[in-house]
């Protein structure tokens, strides 16, 4: 343990295993059946009452892993332990059971509520669905919803349209925390805000971890917010994992050279310390066909024969930080 | 200075300046064609509810002394080769090619509404409905409907059945279209990840979002559905006589445009009418509430 | 018809050909072989090209056309028709008493008209030109359906009937004036001038004597649109249009370039009963139908203008030897009380009544408006079904399905063809008297006139007791010409031998 | 010679006409651009710095309704008024712009190369082969691979980076003195975007012109700006070189706007400083100063009178009435100076 | 492209099907039979019993319906009972005016509907917009039929201009050709003009509102460029989903014009064999339209390809 603000917490509460997602594309009529690999062999653990951070750029699969591990999609391969149960193979009824304690806030709040429901309504739902309470219990639980997540109880007859990106993402909230849930995703819940919106939506979300207990699978591709957030971070490049490792750990000891030059390309909002950056050269390949070896050589400034052949396994270097790299 | 990050300062003024409703009220009533449109529309079914007392006379009843006179202060629109006067025709008329629109409507967007939103939900059905919808939209309107007609014999009711097969697949393929975007739309997916069940998302979610649509086309509809009927009943497949509609009062002074001009403008200016209301009014809520969907494909 | 058109200077209209006539029909044939179909418009095209032994001549009178004389044996047994020489079919063969006999016999096969009138006939020649019909009873109708001309007894070659098959004849070769050229469905039928035909030297009287050709070409176009008819006439598209809305005859009076004809006598409406189910199996209901009728007002319903129209009660038309006063008294009664009475005998409980009718004629479809309105005066429930033409002919097959159907009855040349009397026609309606069958039988081997007439009379009278149907008037047709055409003379239909123009 | 600016805005106000009524998107707006100077525009969504930009070159829509007043030169030929045919000269030519959006702001029935050398072939009056040489050249200036195979893509064909390379090889083909590039990276990742920018700055050196940045991160713009406006609800509130509004911003508003974002290397684990509120609409602009709402520091006088932009010294300009008493403070909270 | 032809062409067979199916239950539930059409009013019972049997309707339904089926699959679209010849023939002489009909509409509708709804999108809002758009309004709400009826009073009988009714094949001399048709192609195209200036319109206006136009415009290019080059490319898409709607609709429309023109077209045909009952024909023929109509879409779908090469890459 290096540093004490991030002693990691020890209980696993959800762990994921060598979770694989290929979507199937079709290409020509007889030609042959390609697939998205969206998502390679990832394997994470998520501790009770952590946020755990996943970053990377767009299209390299962190949403289809929050999705997968909530079963909004079936995963191609793999398994998903929720509080040691297997629920990879759970039927649609005992889904429903835990999905309770599940929940998921997308990074759009203006599609993320239907525009044709009352806000009140919208939140009380989760309690209709599992059969909570009765309809007066439902208002009242509604108008504690809506002060918890700092609005009003006049809001409660609104259309989502009445609301900006920040209320709505606060809505949104409040609709998920209806069912008390234990976990919740975070796709990119700030990412559509406004910088001055932002620190509001993320305070709450802090807020309310401590109020409730809360697990939260942060996805992000903002590395400040994922830093500020997230107790442990993991790092994903074309589908997979390529490291991850306590917050701080991970910002000032990056090791896989996809961490350090997107660590260096953030842009600082200070015009003194413009530092040295690695710029990476190409974009990101198609995920459609994935490089051979380690999915980064085409880019990496560093790579070796070996990593066009071989692909690297993600290994722990020290504790709770592991890494995807030949070079280390 | 901290401050709690939990509450919000000015939450009031998150309020937008004017309500939606209003806007959408605004924005209708911004719209002359729109307004002239539901005008027309509003008009031509007062006409229809009160039929009776526009007139003193009987639509069928026959008075062979009186045939084919000109428009006078008795007869408003002269009368019919029947000696019937035929403004009361024309306004019974309206009756006929409304209760036929009207219900045409109905039935489409009921039978429409379920199957665009069951194809648009479950892949496999898709397949199987829209094969069906392809194939009855292969038929051009017209025939289909005459050939239906044909088979169940000229009854109002059958030209409402026979009319409903034809436009309940351009209902169906709208809505589903429709439903299809709504269902790629998040909130369906964050109601299954509260563990909404299929009914609640078909039912709840996805058909209030279609509702907008099925109104705009459901309106087109209706402008078809008295095009249409007119054109059967002109083609004498339509309702049959002597019940009055604008498309066989037409199709009786065809045949003497020229000496008794009165029956075919009156029921002709009257038809054009009904459906440029209807056409009118169902631009106007497109541009309200549906501003995206691709034209081309009503 | 008008012929004062002079008055209009600038209307000097001038004929697109003068080799061609163009005719707007209402229907397209389905066949113009003419022994297999009894539809009007087939006769329209099919007299032109095809002619019978014996026709008629403006007193409805059996007249020669390929037969030179016909003899009736003593005892009316044996008819013997004497060829006329020299007469060429379109392709060319020679007229040959082996031709007759192969059509005769077809016709008696085919047609129901044949049938009836050669019923246990048989067919011979003698000499070179003589053909010979030996009847098994004498037949004084014979003559009168060889020359009726819908469904008639036209002589075909011998190998066109020979090659025909069940659908009809493959060729249309026949002995007329006109030859068969050209047939574009939906469109036209066009028939030519045939070079070699050999006419009779009399002056033309009816449907016979001297035919001749007048023009090269003539175009039947099938136009079954009233109104693009009269449109195409006005216009100068056609230049003779028959089946004319009567609603448009003061327009194309008016016009100059237009001589309308009224086309006399054609057919009469009748209201048909179904006597074997229902209601009017009883004739008192029957007869409380025909009281109740106000026949002049029905028929101004339908023409709208009394040009059109003629009350008449009689079963043959007037300008027929046949036209008998009988019955007279019981047409056009209307009288709403005696119906209501006479409904009440019948034991009529407010049971509906259906009619079953066609817009496909116009007439038919006005007459059974009209006969509704009359029926629901005298407190009947009608029950109003209308149908496509073909629709209405199969419910009108099925008892169970109507009550009162109405049709037009063509100029038929003696009573006996009238259709719906004779209960072994089994015709819709299904009347079955044998007393009409047995006077029917009667006049039909009775060979005087007279004699006849006599019959006739009593069946006209036992017809208006018993009415098996209700005669609802005569109704004339309406067609127009351009006035450029000269020499038309309504008689049975129309014919274009012997018509020019200039 | 007096020293005049490539571009200089003079209270530029542009105003719509909505159906809830007139909007001024962007109100009494003036700043200048020197020549191979990057001056950054940043605000938040909404705040009127795009539609700043598309006044420069009266990029709206016929019929549309728009208002535009104030004055703009442009190598002191006023733009506002010009004709239609010399702004259609001056487009493209002299002034390129580059949008935020690649995939849409490209046509997409069109190859790239096509629309590359439309443009060479419009304003050098050049062939349609030398243009499309011309188009290569471009193409491999900005770092697309293999431009001879690319000329004859689509756009959906190129990856998001290279579109906004093709956008950027457009905005350059003929060499413009300005370039306004309204967000240009801001759909891209971090990675492209690094890469982005390093390839506009390395042009703005070789071809010398003067750029306008658009951008709404404060990271952006700290590193490739020379000079920053920031932008509030269609006003300039703030306007510095870099250095002095990083180290010291004057306006609340920017304060707040830099004290509220996570940094990479700031400390962890606390709340972050927020600003109050949200940005009001343009129907309900707040009497005043615009900002007084969400202003921790707003008093009766800023609620009830507008401030003007203000000189502070060394060019930094500060629209606030307290500007004197506020700055940075330690810690993590917004101190006020003395009183 | 191969792949992709033959791909939509596979998937057009259920749609027949389904098409040849329901056509058949629907024409052999009408009741009624071409045996009394045949015969005429003054048939007996026994004729048209005669009649029946030897045109092979008293067959059970099935049997019939296989037979058909088999037919077709042999490339036999069956035989006219009435008009006493194949179908197929029956329908290629009734092509040709249809054929001409929808062309030509289609022509005048194409010709007038997309530059006006050009010059309407152009001058949104202008008082010949608006004009331009009253009129489509109108014109998508008169039925075809009366406009038909009122130009045959007006042009042939109150003028004599044109000729009331009736068709002359090509062979006749084009201007004659034309001097039959022009009036029921206007009358039939007016609705589908009106359909498509309405749709050039609006999908014109949605994409001058689009980026890249913002984009040209940016580059300095003429004004016209923009709009033909720019725009007209790209909002051709959904113009000629309509024009590809309309030729079917035509189709479909052309039966009440050929009636109202007595043109001896498809329509007319159809029309005339429902009335007959001429079983196979209808069947044949509308069995045909119904493959035109699935070939029309085929043909739009790979213009798609033409104009967008986001199609293109898509289904290659
Ligand atoms: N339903 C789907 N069908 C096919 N491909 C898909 C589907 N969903 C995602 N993909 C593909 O899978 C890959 C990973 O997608 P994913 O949405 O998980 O990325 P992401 O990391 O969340 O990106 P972003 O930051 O843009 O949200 C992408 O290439 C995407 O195109
Ligand atoms: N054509 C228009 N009609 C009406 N209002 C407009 C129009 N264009 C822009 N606006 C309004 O003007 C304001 C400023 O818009 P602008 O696009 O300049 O914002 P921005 O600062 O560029 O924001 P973003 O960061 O989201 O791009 C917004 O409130 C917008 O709604
Ligand atoms: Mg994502
Ligand atoms: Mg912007």
């Amino acid at each position: 343990m290096q540093l004490e603000t991030n002693e990691v917490k020890e209980t696993p509460l959800l762990q994921a295993s060598n979770l694989v997602k290929h979507f199937p594309m079709k290409r020509g009529y007889f030609g042959e059946k390609s697939y998205v690999k969206a998502v390679s062999d990832l394997s994470l653990t998520i501790y009770q009452g952590e946020t755990y951070g996943l970053v990377g750029e767009s299209g390299c699969g962190k949403s289809t892993t929050g999705r997968m591990i909530l079963r909004l999609l079936e995963p191609t391969s793999g398994s998903v332990r929720y509080r040691g149960k297997e629920v990879t193979h759970f039927s649609e009824e005992e889904l429903r059971s835990i999905r309770k304690e599940m929940q998921i806030i997308f990074q759009d709040p203006y599609s993320a509520l239907n525009p044709r429901k009352k806000i009140g309504k919208a939140i009380q739902e989760p309690m209709s669905i599992y059969n909570i309470g009765d309809a007066k219990q439902h208002k009242e639980a509604v108008l504690e919803l809506l002060r918890k997540v700092g609005l009003q109880p006049e809001h409660y007859d609104r259309y989502p349209h009445e609301f900006s990106g920040g209320q709505r993402q606060r809505i949104v909230l409040a609709r998920a925390l209806a069912v008390h849930p234990a976990f919740i995703v975070c796709d990119e819940p700030v990412s559509a805000l406004d910088v001055s919106i932002q620190s509001q939506i993320l305070n709450l979300l802090e807020q309310l971890q401590e109020d409730f207990e809360l697990t939260y699978l942060f996805i992000a591709h903002d590395l400040s917010v994922v830093r500020h957030i997230s107790d442990r971070v993991g790092v994903m490049y074309l589908g997979h994992l390529v490291e991850e490792a306590p917050t701080d750990v991970l910002f000032s000891e990056p090791l896989h050279p996809y961490t350090r030059a997107l660590l260096s390309a953030v842009p600082e909002p200070n015009p003194k310390k413009r530092r040295e950056r690695i710029v990476l050269s190409g974009d990101v390949p198609s995920p459609i066909n994935l490089p051979s070896g380690c999915v980064f050589h085409p880019r990496c400034p560093q790579a070796i024969e070996t990593c066009k052949k071989e692909v690297p396994i993600l290994r722990e270097l020290a504790k709770h930080h592991r890494v995807a790299c030949h070079l280390i | 200075m901290e401050t709690s990050s939990v509450t919000m300062v000015g939450t009031g003024s998150a309020t937008p300046p004017m309500h939606h409703a209003k806007i959408v009220v605004n924005r209708f009533f911004a719209n002359r064609l729109a307004v002239s449109g539901s005008i027309l529309v509003l008009l031509i079914t007062m006409i229809c509810i009160l039929a009776p007392l526009l007139t003193s006379y009987d639509p069928i009843e026959m008075n062979v002394q009186e045939r084919l006179k000109p428009p006078s202060t008795s007869h408003w629109f002269g009368t019919d080769e029947f000696g019937r006067d035929v403004f009361t025709r024309v306004v019974y008329g309206s009756r006929i090619s409304m209760g036929v629109g009207f219900s045409v409507v109905m039935i489409t967007s009921v039978v429409g509404l379920m199957f665009g939103l069951y194809s648009a939900y479950y892949r496999k059905l898709d397949n199987f409905l829209m094969r069906i919808n392809d194939g009855l939209m292969a038929f051009p309107a017209i025939l289909l409907a005459i050939a239906i007609l044909a088979a169940l014999g000229p009854k109002m009711s059958n030209v409402i059945i026979a009319l409903s097969v034809v436009y309940i697949p351009t209902v169906a393929r709208a809505i589903r279209s429709a439903a299809i975007t709504v269902r790629e739309q998040t909130y369906i997916e964050a109601i299954r990840a509260l563990g909404g069940k299929s009914w609640r998302i078909i039912w709840l979610h996805i058909a209030p979002n279609c509702l907008s649509p099925l109104i705009v086309q459901a309106t087109f509809i209706f402008a078809y559905a008295v095009i249409t009927e007119a054109s059967l009943s002109f083609l004498g497949a339509g309702t049959p006589p002597p019940e009055p509609s604008w498309g066989n009062i037409l199709n009786d002074g065809r045949t003497i445009m020229k000496q008794a001009w009165w029956m075919t403008v009156f029921p002709g200016v009257s038809i054009m009418m009904t459906v440029l209301g209807l056409n009118l009014l169902g631009d106007g809520l497109r541009d309200l509430l549906d501003p995206h969907t691709n034209k081309a494909k009503k | 018809a008008n012929h004062s058109s002079q008055t209009n200077e600038q209307a000097e209209v001038v004929p697109k050909d003068k080799n061609e006539l163009r005719v707007a029909l209402s229907v397209s044939p389905p066949s113009i072989d003419l022994v297999k179909t009894s539809t009007t418009v087939a006769l329209q095209v099919g007299w032109h090209i095809f002619e019978p032994l014996v026709t008629l001549d403006k007193d409805y009178k059996p007249t020669p056309m390929l037969a030179k004389s016909f003899e009736v044996s003593e005892d009316g047994k044996e008819v013997t028709f004497t060829l006329r020489e020299g007469i060429t079919f379109h392709n060319g063969k020679t007229l040959g008493v082996e031709d007759v006999i192969a059509s005769l016999n077809r016709w008696k096969e085919l047609s129901p008209n044949g049938k009836t009138a050669l019923v246990g006939a048989t067919i011979s020649s003698k000499e070179n030109d003589k053909v010979v019909i030996t009847l098994e009873k004498p037949s004084g109708t014979l003559l009168t359906s060889l020359a009726f001309p819908q469904q008639g007894a036209v002589i075909m070659p011998k190998e066109v009937i020979d090659a025909a098959t069940e659908e009809g004849v493959k060729e249309y070769i026949g002995t007329g004036p006109f030859k068969f050229v050209e047939w574009k469905q939906d469109q036209y039928i066009l028939l030519e001038k045939f070079a070699d035909y050999k006419a009779l030297s009399e002056p033309a009287n009816g449907l016979g004597g001297k035919k001749e050709a007048k023009v090269d070409r003539i175009y039947f176009h099938t136009v079954p649109d009233a109104a693009t008819r009269v449109a195409g006439l006005q216009s100068g598209e056609y230049d003779f249009a028959d089946e004319l809305p009567y609603d448009n005859y003061e327009q194309l009076k008016a016009d100059p370039n237009l001589v309308t004809v009224v086309a006399k006598p054609q057919k009469y409406v009748g209201l048909i009963f179904n006597k074997k189910q229902g209601l009017f199996s009883s004739a008192v209901a029957r007869q409380a139908v025909n009281a109740a009728l106000d026949q002049e007002v029905i028929m101004i319903g339908i023409t709208g203008n009394p040009d059109f129209f003629r009350l008449d009660h009689s079963l043959m038309f007037a300008e027929q030897p046949w036209h008998s006063d009988a019955g007279k008294e019981k047409y056009n009664q209307k009288n709403p009380e005696l119906a209501k009475k006479l409904l009440n005998e019948a034991g009529y409980k407010g049971e509906p009544v259906t009619i079953i009718t066609t817009k496909d004629y116009d007439y038919i479809y006005k007459s059974s408006l009209m006969v509704k309105d009359h029926l629901e005066k005298i407190g009947v429930k009608v029950n109003f079904e209308l149908y496509d033409w073909p629709t209405m002919v199969s419910k009108r097959s099925d008892e169970t399905k109507w009550n009162i159907f109405f049709t037009g009855f063509p100029t038929y040349t003696n009573p006996v063809q009238t259709l719906y009397l004779d209960s072994r026609n089994k015709w819709p309606g299904w009347y079955n008297n044998p007393e009409m069958d047995a006077l029917l039988d009667e006049l039909r081997h009775t060979i005087k006139f007279e004699d006849q007439k006599a019959i006739f009379d009593k069946i006209q009278t036992l017809y208006w007791e018993d009415l098996p149907s209700v005669k609802l008037g005569d109704l004339h047709g309406l067609a127009a010409h351009r006035n450029y055409v000269k020499g038309y003379q309504y008689f049975m239909d129309s014919p274009f031998w012997n018509v020019s123009v200039q | 010679m007096v020293y005049v600016p490539l571009l200089e805005v003079k209270s530029l106000r542009t105003s719509f006409s909505t159906e809830l009524g007139e909007v001024t998107a962007v109100d009494g707006v003036s700043f200048h651009v020197n020549a191979g100077e990057t001056v950054g525009l940043v605000g938040e969504s909404g705040c009127g710095k795009s539609v700043t930009s598309l006044s420069i070159l009266r990029l709206f829509r016929k019929h549309s309704g728009t208002k535009l007043g104030g004055e703009i030169f442009f190598e002191q030929k006023e733009l506002l008024t010009s004709s239609m045919n010399e702004l259609q000269e001056i487009r493209g030519n002299q002034i390129s712009m580059i949008f935020q959006d690649p995939m849409s702001s490209l046509n997409p029935v069109y190859t790239v190369g096509n629309q590359i050398s439309e443009s060479i072939m419009l304003h050098q009056k050049l062939s349609k082969k030398e243009a499309f040489e011309k188009t290569i050249e471009m193409l491999s200036l900005v770092g697309i691979p293999s431009p001879e195979k690319r000329v004859n893509d689509y756009p959906h064909q190129l990856s998001g980076g290279m579109r906004q390379r093709v956008m950027i090889a457009m905005g350059l083909c003929c060499h413009p003195k300005l370039l306004i590039a309204d967000e240009p990276t801001t759909a891209l990742d971090v990675t492209i975007q690094a890469q982005i920018l390093d390839l506009m700055k390395g042009l703005q050196e070789q071809l010398q012109m003067g750029i306008m940045l658009i951008t709404h991160d404060l990271g952006v713009v700290a590193e490739v700006c020379d000079r920053v406006l920031v932008m509030y609800l269609g006003q300039i509130v703030e306007e510095a070189t870099v250095e002095i509004l990083f180290e010291n911003p004057k306006h609340p508003y920017t304060i707040g706007l830099m004290k509220s974002i996570p940094t990479i290397d700031g400390k962890r684990g606390e709340k972050l400083h927020v600003i109050e509120g949200m940005v009001p609409s343009l129907h309900q602009i707040p009497a005043g100063c615009r900002f007084a709402p969400r202003c921790p520091f707003a008093d009766e006088k800023c609620r009830h009178h507008s401030p003007d932009l203000i000189g502070v010294g060394d060019g930094h300009k500060v629209r606030c009435w307290h500007h004197e008493r506020i700055g940075i403070g330690g810690g993590n909270g917004i101190a006020i100076g003395n009183q | 492209m191969g792949g992709y032809l033959l791909k939509r062409i596979v998937s057009l067979l259920p749609v027949l099907f389904v098409v040849a199916i329901v056509d058949f239950i629907i024409i052999h539930l009408t009741p009624g039979d071409p045996a009394s059409v045949m015969l005429g009013s003054q048939a007996t019972e026994e004729e048209l019993a005669n009649l029946r049997e030897q045109l092979g309707l008293t067959l059970p339904i099935y049997t019939r319906f296989f037979q058909w089926i088999i037919g077709i699959l042999q490339g036999d679209l069956g035989w006219s009972i009435f008009m006493d010849m194949p179908v197929t023939e029956a329908i290629s002489e009734h092509l040709g005016p249809t054929l001409s009909l929808t062309i030509l509409a289609e022509i005048i509708a194409i010709l007038f509907a997309i530059p006006l709804g050009i010059m309407a999108a152009n001058r949104r809002g202008s008082w010949m917009d608006q004009s331009f758009m009253t009129f489509a309004m109108l014109g998508i709400s008169l039925p075809s039929f009366w406009i038909g009826l009122n130009l045959i009073l007006l042009f042939a009988v109150q003028f004599n201009w044109l000729p009331a009714a009736g068709y002359q094949p090509l062979s006749s001399g084009i201007v004659n050709h034309l001097k039959y048709l022009i009036m029921p192609a206007v009358s039939l195209g007016i609705m589908q003009g009106a359909l498509i200036a309405r749709m050039t319109r609006s999908s014109m206006l949605e994409v001058l509102g689009e980026n890249y136009i913002r984009t040209a415009e940016a580059k300095g290019l003429k004004m016209w460029i923009v709009t033909y080059k720019h725009a007209l490319r790209n909002a051709f898409i959904p113009i000629l989903t309509v024009i590809g709607l309309s030729f079917a609709t035509l189709i479909g429309g052309a039966v009440v014009t050929e009636t109202v023109f007595n043109i001896p077209g498809i329509g007319k045909l159809i029309v005339n064999s429902v009335l007959r009952r001429d079983y196979e024909v209808i069947q044949g023929t509308v069995l045909m339209i119904a493959a035109a109509y699935v070939f029309i879409n085929l043909i739009v779908d790979i213009l798609y390809a033409y104009i967008d090469p986001r199609v293109r890459y898509d289904k290659s």
